[in-house]
């Protein structure tokens, strides 16, 4: 298979989950969008990674995963200490500072 | 190496410091001791700028007694400073200035408010610490040989200026006095800032066109020799565009028409010391760098615009002379003449003559003695009554005749009179425009009329006629006030009647800078006989 | 790069993994640090309570105070000159950039730390001295749990081996010489500053929203950084920066896969732009400034103070390093860009500043006209251009530091009272502090004398040397209007009459006292003597590749 | 000898310095002081004199070198006196008239409590003079000439609580700027002409130069005599310059300061010769002034006013002589000398008059003073007979060679001036005449002065009166004495030259025609004031009366053309600096407040908004790093 077409699945994922981002109000859900991201660029990583045929960018694809975990503990703990303040999790409703 | 240059400069530097850091307190006795010691300081400074004025030999080098301390090498720069005929005048006028200014204000800055309200504890010290870190900016940039040791000074010297501005009022504005001041304060301070910024950029094209030439130096003379023997040549596109800027922070500080609207409300606001500052003594250091920076620096850019320039000071001298005739405002009434005598100096920097330039640089000295005498009397006057306004005087002179006649005598040396040393410069001023552009000086010459018509309408409006109400109360001078004004008034005569040591002492670095633009003076149309042309030394 | 046959290679010799080669002496200072930041979690564990928060400060005075020894001797031995050199099999370079920069972060941190533990300015509660962090971030602001906590003056003492975490993060990121390690210490300086800006003890709730903005856009940014990443890599087949530049310009051997490659630019130039986004971000360029006021203004004031300066020297050194080091050859592609990028950072942060009311939001919206000023230092793309970049910001990090120090002492009974318009009359009740939060805001302002000018003189020098007089016009213009609100708070403290119920002004402990203290003899040191700090800016100005 | 030339000048100065330093230590004796050091400068001035007389005519002229007052590089101007026959004859005039007028001052001023002061102006008033005359360049001139204007301001308001006097002291220096502003013009051009602005070598070199350039010299300093001697244009200020205290106006508003215009213009001879435009110029002004002083004498009935209106007339005579060139050079020094015995006299005599009447000035109100100020009475009659030309007094032998002059002049020029000054004299007869009639003739009218206190015309004491009587000798016999072989021109001719004209007329016809107009004018003036009683209230009057009255509507003139307008334009432009220019900065302030606040919107605090910015931000990122490959 062409391997450009992993990178347009990639690029679609990147696309949708910055779409995601920019559209859904659930600081999760968001929050999801953003793992659909970092996970689309895994894609494009193992794809250049066989492209190139070095292992680099599998390496990566390793250590985002890792990353990815970590910022799930942290922002959880930060949104779910903020749903217990509010009892909202949404991020329209966290708009005390403006202008 | 000497170091009287940087002596000079330090001690009030040092003085503000320690000024500051004397005991806080309002009691009588803190605050005498404090303004004790800053009048001690000043007059230090003032022995040393006789030094520098005794030292310095008027045939000799343009910079004499120079020094030269490494600073940042990084970007080229040395704190180096030399004194030339020019800048010793302007360093004798600050230093002459300063401690009067702070006896004419010994009492500004007493505490206004009672007791147990928030007014600071340090209200003295910082009155009068500011009033030396000015100084010693001042003084650095009347001697600074350096370009970016000029432009730092030029611009620092804001900040204290600006706060005394905005911290030290004369208790005559209306209810809203504060809101004006601190107005008055931000103005200043922005218009300076917006210009010192735009230096700054040009400040930096300097450098960089100099680089690009191997000339990668802030030092003044180095790069003056270097244009004038031909091993830097700037593009006269660049050229212009830095003269553009160095000009603009100049024409801010100096202030040249349409960039003057600060000083009114900065005269207007602070106290009748710190005005004096202002307009004799800081703003000094813009025409000043005219002179020495945009004509040596950018000599064929200075020669294309000073039609232009020329046009606009013309225009400065009589509108702000037209504007002050319709002042209602004692001391913007000062500003505004202040205004239209900028114009003057500028007519005369930018005239290329040695007549315009002696001139010139003999204007800010006399301008600086003659509107000190004019802007100190009229703040005695008016913390007495206790009001700004024209309209709140009359008949002063029956209840303080001398208050009245010396007040007369600042308003007759600014509108030139001749025997005042205003009427040399002026007059020095005219011919020299006269000489190159004489529609220009027509016009200029009509500028004594309407000066005549400022001064003296003011002192007919507050002097003359029936005393008042508010005004009975109105004592004479005291002695603290006589001995303010009376060496201003013997300077002022002094010099208008014997202006030989100061024009001896500034015509070398005039002919000097007309060297560095290629100019000479123009020839007269038809000598006078050789035998007669013969005598002049 | 780990090349498939290198492992290949190793699996046919034996069952021994030939180890790599790591320079342990010269990542000392992350070491220590890193060190210092789990000593922290294990004192959180299993030192009582009332032991913490001097055990906390101590190891992390400690570990910090150890890391920064540890940098000034590698600059000594030289290793931020002539040995200068990639570490860690090329993904971490030790060089002159790398070093001044860690040093500054170690300093600044430092300072940070003295003002976590600053415990006068909070009323005693019970007897309990307090600091400026929840007493229990888990508990929900004003619940029955966080009346509890406060009544027993609980403090998070977790923001110490936080910060540590994060430092440390900040220390790997200008070191990274390779987009993986890059990645990996933007997110570790990340998530512990994510947390951190969620520790207020008062005003929680703009506390945590500060802390979910935070870390929404942040991760956001992270993902865009993380996609630059993999497309670079598909681009030029490598995560080394400096083998990057090779491909990029186009010295280094040509493999079958980068023939293909390499034939698609867009590949290179859409991963370049991306990754810049994911650091612009951190450094709070326009457009990617939004979050700067809202999170400087909910963090804990401290913690606002850390984040300001060391993460943006931080962040800015990534950025020096990225496009120096891997994207030289195609300067004429992002230079720019980031011109645009720099003229919009510095006239939309001045602008923006100009109608704020509240302190933090202006230092917030000051920072990001900073940002603008220090990008035009790095178009110059030339080792004057890094030098000055350096300079200012070792001259920025502590004007902000001792700015927000300030910022913590004038208080009012609900917390910090940051309202501008509370900060009237100040001048007037508290000359002395006043006089030093105005030396800050004329240091910010660039007036001469201070450090604030002599770094901006150094940033706009370099750009004109480098041929971007338009921007140092753009860069003066906008100093002027930024001028105008230093100036307005300067008249507010000074010139206007103070409120009869207006804030008070707390006396500090030593240890803020420390820090402010520090900030002004910086400020006054750089502005007046700068020589010895170009110099050795200009001595660190060379990148390692 | 020449080493006293500077003392002339220092020992009135040191007067005014002792005194106004001195405080009130010196209010018992000061006036003395003053009086002395005038004195002293008068014997130096004759002693100068003599040893003048005591050299050969063309060994007269000496310079006094100083020291050198601005030196710069092309430019030299020095502290240099000269004295020559023309400045020793005003120096005599000054110094001798002066001396009188402190006398007089003396009993005149003896109540004032700032008498001292008043001495000190008028010591200041003698030296500044004493400069104007004896300086050898222009711009040294050029400091006695602003000088003479400052004490001229000082002492017109010297009763500066009297709000007209503080108006007319400041009307008489500015209106004397708008002159100064062509002799500073004046002296730039010859600067720019020649080099130098000392006499001797700008009138040596003056041929060199092209008509033109030496036209505009001319026409600036006429400019600047215009100003200082109230000639058309700038006439308006004398009579207002008449609040000053009489002595004030009878030595500087009468006998010196106003004649310095004069002076100007014949030591300048040697520029107006080669300038025939210019001294065209110059006649026309002292041709039109010698009218219009004399139509505003008439319709005056303050007695001061009437004689400011004279002087001005007489000093367009001499305006007019010196403007015929060396024919009337030496015509109009002797005019102005004796006229400035007689004016002087007359002006004290009618100090003397206010003296006795409770200061009245309204001649209206006075009537019948002869018998009770037998003194002032004769002595001022004395300078009326001299004034209108009586034949055997000094106007009448002074007045009667500028008639001849003028006539001398030639052509149809010559008829026109010479009509002009015979029909000038018939009017100087007939106000003059009304003066002297309405003042000492006629039954009393005398009123009560404000608080009510009828008059009690007396005598003046000694201290004035001699000085009154001195003059009076002046105003009878200086003519002759000068006349007397034609002593005074060959005196001056050395400095002015002279040549004779080519009159049409015989010198004895133009006496006789001179005679009758005279006649003419004295009994119309009787017929009208001396055969009909005097309205105490004056009759409305013609239009011309009228206009006369206002001083020909000068002032009405120069309020519209010039005050209103000006101030005008000064309220437009304090408007425009505050409003215009001032809101051009506000406004720029506050437009980029506007801008700050309307972009402060897009930071809405929702975090999706700031993401949608970060990812437009990266969409154009991305999109313009794409564009720059493809440009």
């Amino acid at each position: 298979m062409n391997p450009a077409n992993y990178l347009y699945l990639a690029a679609l994922l990147f696309t949708i989950g910055a779409s995601g981002v920019l559209l859904r109000r659930n600081a999760i859900v968001l929050f999801m969008c953003v793992e659909l991201m970092l996970n689309a660029s895994n894609l494009a990583l193992v794809t250049f990674s066989r492209m190139h045929g070095n292992l680099d960018g599998q390496i990566l694809a390793f250590f985002t995963m890792v990353v990815a975990a970590a910022e799930v503990v942290v922002g959880l703990a930060i949104i779910v200490s903020i749903f217990r303040t509010r009892h909202s999790a949404s991020v329209d409703d966290s708009n005390l500072m403006k202008l | 190496m000497s170091y009287l240059l940087s002596a000079t400069c330090a001690v009030p530097a040092a003085g503000a410091v320690l000024t500051a850091a004397l005991p806080a307190g309002t009691s009588e006795a803190r605050r005498r001791t404090t303004k004790t010691v800053a009048l001690a300081v000043s007059v230090l400074t003032l022995g040393l700028a006789a030094a520098i004025a005794v030292a310095f030999e008027p045939g000799g080098a343009r910079y004499q007694l120079t020094e030269s301390h490494s600073w940042i090498r990084s970007f080229g720069i040395s704190f180096s400073l030399g004194a030339d005929g020019i800048g010793t005048a302007l360093v004798l006028l600050t230093a002459v200035l300063v401690p009067l200014v702070m006896l004419a204000g010994w009492h500004d800055a007493d505490p206004a408010a009672p007791e147990g309200s928030f007014e600071s504890k340090r209200r003295t010290q910082a009155f009068f610490a500011l009033i030396l870190a000015v100084e010693a900016m001042v003084l650095v940039s009347f001697l600074a040989t350096d370009v970016f040791v000029f432009y730092v000074f030029f611009e620092a010297m804001l900040i204290p200026m600006y706060f005394l501005i905005g911290g030290f009022g004369d208790r005559a504005g209306g209810p809203d006095a504060d809101r004006q001041r601190s107005y008055a304060a931000v103005k200043f301070l922005l218009y300076n800032l917006l210009g010192g910024l735009v230096m700054l950029a040009a400040v930096i094209g300097l450098y960089v066109v100099a680089g690009d030439q191997g000339q990668a130096t802030f030092s003044l003379t180095a790069l003056t020799d270097a244009i004038s023997s031909g091993k830097l040549v700037i593009d006269p596109n660049a050229q212009r565009a830095l003269f553009l800027g160095f000009f603009f922070a100049f024409a801010v500080k100096a202030p040249m028409w349409p960039l003057h609207t600060w000083l009114p409300n900065a005269m207007g606001e602070s106290t009748a010391g710190t005005a004096v500052l202002i307009t004799a003594v800081v703003d000094k250091v813009g025409t000043f760098a005219m002179l020495r920076f945009c004509l040596g620096l950018f000599p064929d850019a200075s020669k294309t615009f000073a039609p232009v320039i020329m046009v606009l000071a013309l225009i400065g001298i009589v509108y702000g002379a037209l504007v002050a005739i319709g002042q209602k405002d004692i001391k913007r009434l000062v500003a505004y003449a202040s205004i239209s005598h900028f114009g003057f100096i500028i007519l005369g920097v930018f005239a290329m003559t040695s007549q315009g330039q002696s001139g010139a640089t003999l204007y800010m000295v006399n301008h600086g003695i003659s509107t000190a005498a004019w802007m100190l009397v009229a703040g005695f006057l008016i913390s007495r009554r206790g009001s700004r306004l024209i309209a709140d005087y009359g008949g002063v002179q029956k209840v303080a005749p001398v208050l009245a006649g010396t007040f007369l005598i600042g308003g007759l040396a600014t509108l030139s009179l001749p025997g005042m040393a205003p009427f040399v410069s002026e007059f020095l001023v005219l011919v020299g425009t006269f000489s190159r552009y004489p529609a220009i000086g027509i016009v200029a010459t009509f500028g004594i009329v309407l000066a005549a018509l400022y001064a003296l309408l003011l002192y007919q409006r507050t002097m003359t006629g029936p005393v008042k109400a508010g005004v009975e109360g109105v004592r004479d001078l005291k002695v603290r006030e006589l001995a303010v004004v009376a060496p201003l008034v013997a300077l002022t005569l002094l010099l208008g009647v014997y202006p030989k040591p100061l024009t001896d002492l500034v015509n070398p670095a005039v002919n000097d800078t007309l060297s560095q633009v290629h100019r000479t003076d123009p020839a007269p149309a038809h000598p006078v006989a050789a035998t007669n042309g013969g005598e002049q030394k | 790069m780990i090349p498939v046959h290198a492992l290949a290679a190793a699996n046919g010799s034996g069952p021994s993994i030939p180890a790599p080669h790591i320079e342990y002496g010269q990542l000392s200072p992350m070491l220590v640090v890193f060190g210092a930041a789990l000593l922290g979690v294990l004192v959180e564990a299993f030192l009582p309570r009332r032991l913490r928060a001097t055990a906390q400060l101590g190891v992390s005075l400690l570990g910090l105070g150890g890391a920064f020894a540890a940098v000034v001797v590698l600059a000594a031995q030289g290793h931020g000159t002539t040995r200068a050199g990639l570490l860690a099999m090329g993904a971490v370079a030790i060089d002159g950039p790398a070093l001044f920069l860690q040093g500054v972060i170690l300093l600044t941190a430092v300072l940070a730390v003295l003002t976590y533990a600053e415990g006068r300015l909070e009323p005693r509660i019970n007897g309990h001295r307090v600091d400026a962090f929840a007493a229990q971030a888990a508990a929900v602001p004003g619940g029955e749990q966080e009346r509890d906590a406060t009544r027993e003056g609980l403090r998070t003492t977790e923001i110490y081996p936080l910060t540590l975490f994060a430092v440390g993060g900040m220390l790997l990121f200008p070191a990274a010489n390779d987009l993986l390690t890059m990645f990996v210490a933007l997110e570790v300086l990340s998530l512990p500053l994510y947390l951190m800006c969620a520790l207020a003890r008062r005003r929680r709730l703009i506390s945590q929203e500060a802390a979910v903005k935070y870390f929404l856009l942040g991760a956001f940014a992270s993902a865009f950084f993380l996609f630059g990443t993999a497309l670079v890599y598909g681009y030029a087949g490598s995560l080394q920066l400096g083998e990057i530049a090779d491909v990029v310009s186009g010295v280094s051997q040509v493999t079958p896969a980068l023939a293909v490659t390499t034939q698609n630019d867009a590949l290179l130039l859409i991963g370049l732009a991306m990754l810049a986004v994911g650091l612009l971000f951190k450094v709070g360029a326009v457009p990617f400034h939004s979050w700067t006021p809202d999170v400087y203004q909910g963090a804990p004031t401290p913690v606002t103070g850390f984040m300001a300066a060391a993460t943006k020297t931080a962040a800015f050194g990534a950025l020096l390093r990225l496009f120096y080091v891997a994207f030289p050859g195609i300067r004429w592609d992002w230079r720019p860009v980031m011109w645009g990028v720099a003229i919009l950072t510095m006239v939309v942060g001045a602008v923006l500043a100009i109608t704020q009311q509240d302190v933090k939001r202006l230092l917030a919206y000051s920072s990001v006209a900073h940002a603008g000023f220090i990008l035009t230092g790095l178009i110059a793309t030339d080792r004057r251009g890094v030098a000055a970049v350096l300079f200012y910001l070792l001259a920025y990090s502590f004007v902000t530091l001792g700015a927000f120090a300030v910022v913590t002492l004038v208080r009012d009974s609900k917390g910090e009272a940051t309202h501008l318009s509370n900060w009237a009359g100040l001048g007037r009740r508290s000359p002395l502090l006043a006089a030093v939060f105005a030396l800050f805001l004329l240091a910010f302002a660039g007036i001469p004398l201070t450090s604030g000018f002599t770094g901006k003189f150094a940033v706009f020098q370099a750009a004109a040397e480098g041929g971007a007089t338009p921007l140092v016009i753009v860069g003066v213009l906008s100093s002027a209007v930024a001028a105008f609100f230093y100036i307005r708070v300067i008249v507010l403290m000074f010139f206007s009459d103070p409120q009869p119920s207006g804030p008070a002004v707390a006396v500090p402990s030593p240890l803020t006292a420390t820090a402010i203290g520090v900030g002004v003899l910086v400020t006054l040191g750089l502005g007046l003597l700068p020589q010895y700090f170009l110099d050795l800016a200009s001595k660190a100005a060379l990148f390692t590749r | 000898m020449n080493s006293l030339i500077p003392l002339l000048v220092a020992a009135p100065l040191a007067g005014a310095a002792l005194l106004l330093l001195g405080g009130r230590a010196l209010d018992r004796l000061g006036h003395w002081i003053a009086t002395a050091l005038a004195a002293l400068s008068f014997a130096l001035g004759l002693a100068l004199f003599a040893d003048m007389l005591g050299r050969d005519a063309e060994h007269r002229a000496v310079t006094e070198q100083l020291y050198s007052w601005i030196p710069v590089d092309g430019f030299r101007a020095d502290v240099a006196f000269q004295l020559d026959q023309l400045s020793i004859t005003f120096v005599l005039l000054i110094t001798g008239v002066g001396t009188l007028i402190h006398l007089y001052s003396v009993g005149y001023m003896a109540h004032d409590e700032r008498r001292r002061r008043f001495f000190a102006y008028l010591n200041l008033f003698l030296a500044a003079m004493l400069v104007l005359v004896l300086a050898d360049n222009y711009l040294l001139l050029y400091v006695g000439w602003e000088g003479v204007g400052l004490a001229s301001f000082l002492l017109i308001g010297f009763w500066q609580h009297k709000p007209s006097a503080a108006t007319a002291a400041k009307k008489a220096f500015v209106v004397n700027r708008v002159g100064d502003m062509g002799l500073s013009i004046a002296i730039m051009l010859m600067f720019v002409e020649f080099g130098s602005f000392a006499f001797q070598p700008v009138f040596a070199t003056a041929g060199d130069a092209s008509e033109g350039k030496l036209t505009a010299i001319g026409l600036m300093l006429l400019l600047a005599a215009c100003g200082k001697s109230a000639q058309v244009p700038l006439q308006s200020w004398l009579g207002d310059a008449m609040e000053g205290p009489t002595p004030v106006s009878a030595l500087i508003h009468a006998a010196t300061m106003v004649t310095a215009g004069v002076y100007l213009i014949v030591r300048s001879g040697a520029i107006f010769n080669l300038a025939p435009d210019a001294q065209t110029a110059v006649v026309v002004v002292g041709a039109v002034t010698l009218l219009f002083g004399a139509v505003v004498g008439c319709a005056k009935d303050d007695i001061k006013k009437a004689l400011a209106g004279s002087t001005m007339s007489q000093i367009g005579y001499m305006i007019m002589a010196a403007g015929l060139g060396p024919i009337g050079y030496a015509f109009a020094i002797m005019h102005l000398v004796t006229h400035g015995f007689f004016k002087a006299g007359m002006f004290l005599g009618a100090g003397s008059v206010m003296h006795g009447m409770n200061d009245e000035v309204n001649m209206r109100h006075y009537g019948g003073l002869r018998t009770y100020m037998p003194v002032t009475f004769a002595t001022f009659g004395l300078g009326y007979l001299a004034i209108i030309g009586f034949p055997g007094l000094s106007g009448f032998f002074s007045k009667d060679k500028i008639i001849e002059a003028a006539f001398a002049k030639g052509g149809t020029e010559g008829w026109i001036l010479g009509l002009c000054a015979l029909l000038g004299a018939a009017i100087t007869a007939f106000y003059m005449t009304r003066v002297m009639v309405l003042t000492f003739f006629g039954e009393k009218r005398w009123q009560p002065d404000a608080d009510g206190n009828e008059p009690h015309p007396h005598e003046s004491p000694k201290s004035m009166t001699v000085p009154m009587v001195v003059l009076a000798f002046g105003s009878v016999f200086a003519g002759g004495l000068f006349i007397y072989g034609n002593s005074f021109l060959h005196w001056l001719e050395p400095v002015t030259g002279h040549a004779e004209g080519d009159s049409p007329l015989s010198a004895w016809t133009v006496t006789g025609l001179a005679t009758v107009c005279m006649l003419a004018g004295a009994a119309l003036a009787w017929q009208m004031y001396g055969r009909n009683p005097v309205p105490v209230k004056a009759p409305v009057g013609s239009l011309l009366t009228r206009a006369a009255r206002r001083d020909l509507l000068q002032d009405d003139f120069n309020h519209a053309v010039l005050v209103r307008p000006g101030s005008a334009l000064a309220a437009t432009l304090v408007w425009f600096d505050s409003r215009g220019l001032d809101g051009l900065v506000n406004g720029l302030a506050a437009a980029i407040g506007g801008i700050s606040g309307r972009l402060r919107r897009i930071q809405t605090g929702y975090v999706r908004t700031y993401a949608l910015s970060m990812f437009g931000g990266t969409l154009v990122l991305v999109a313009s790093t794409l564009l720059m490959r493809s440009v």
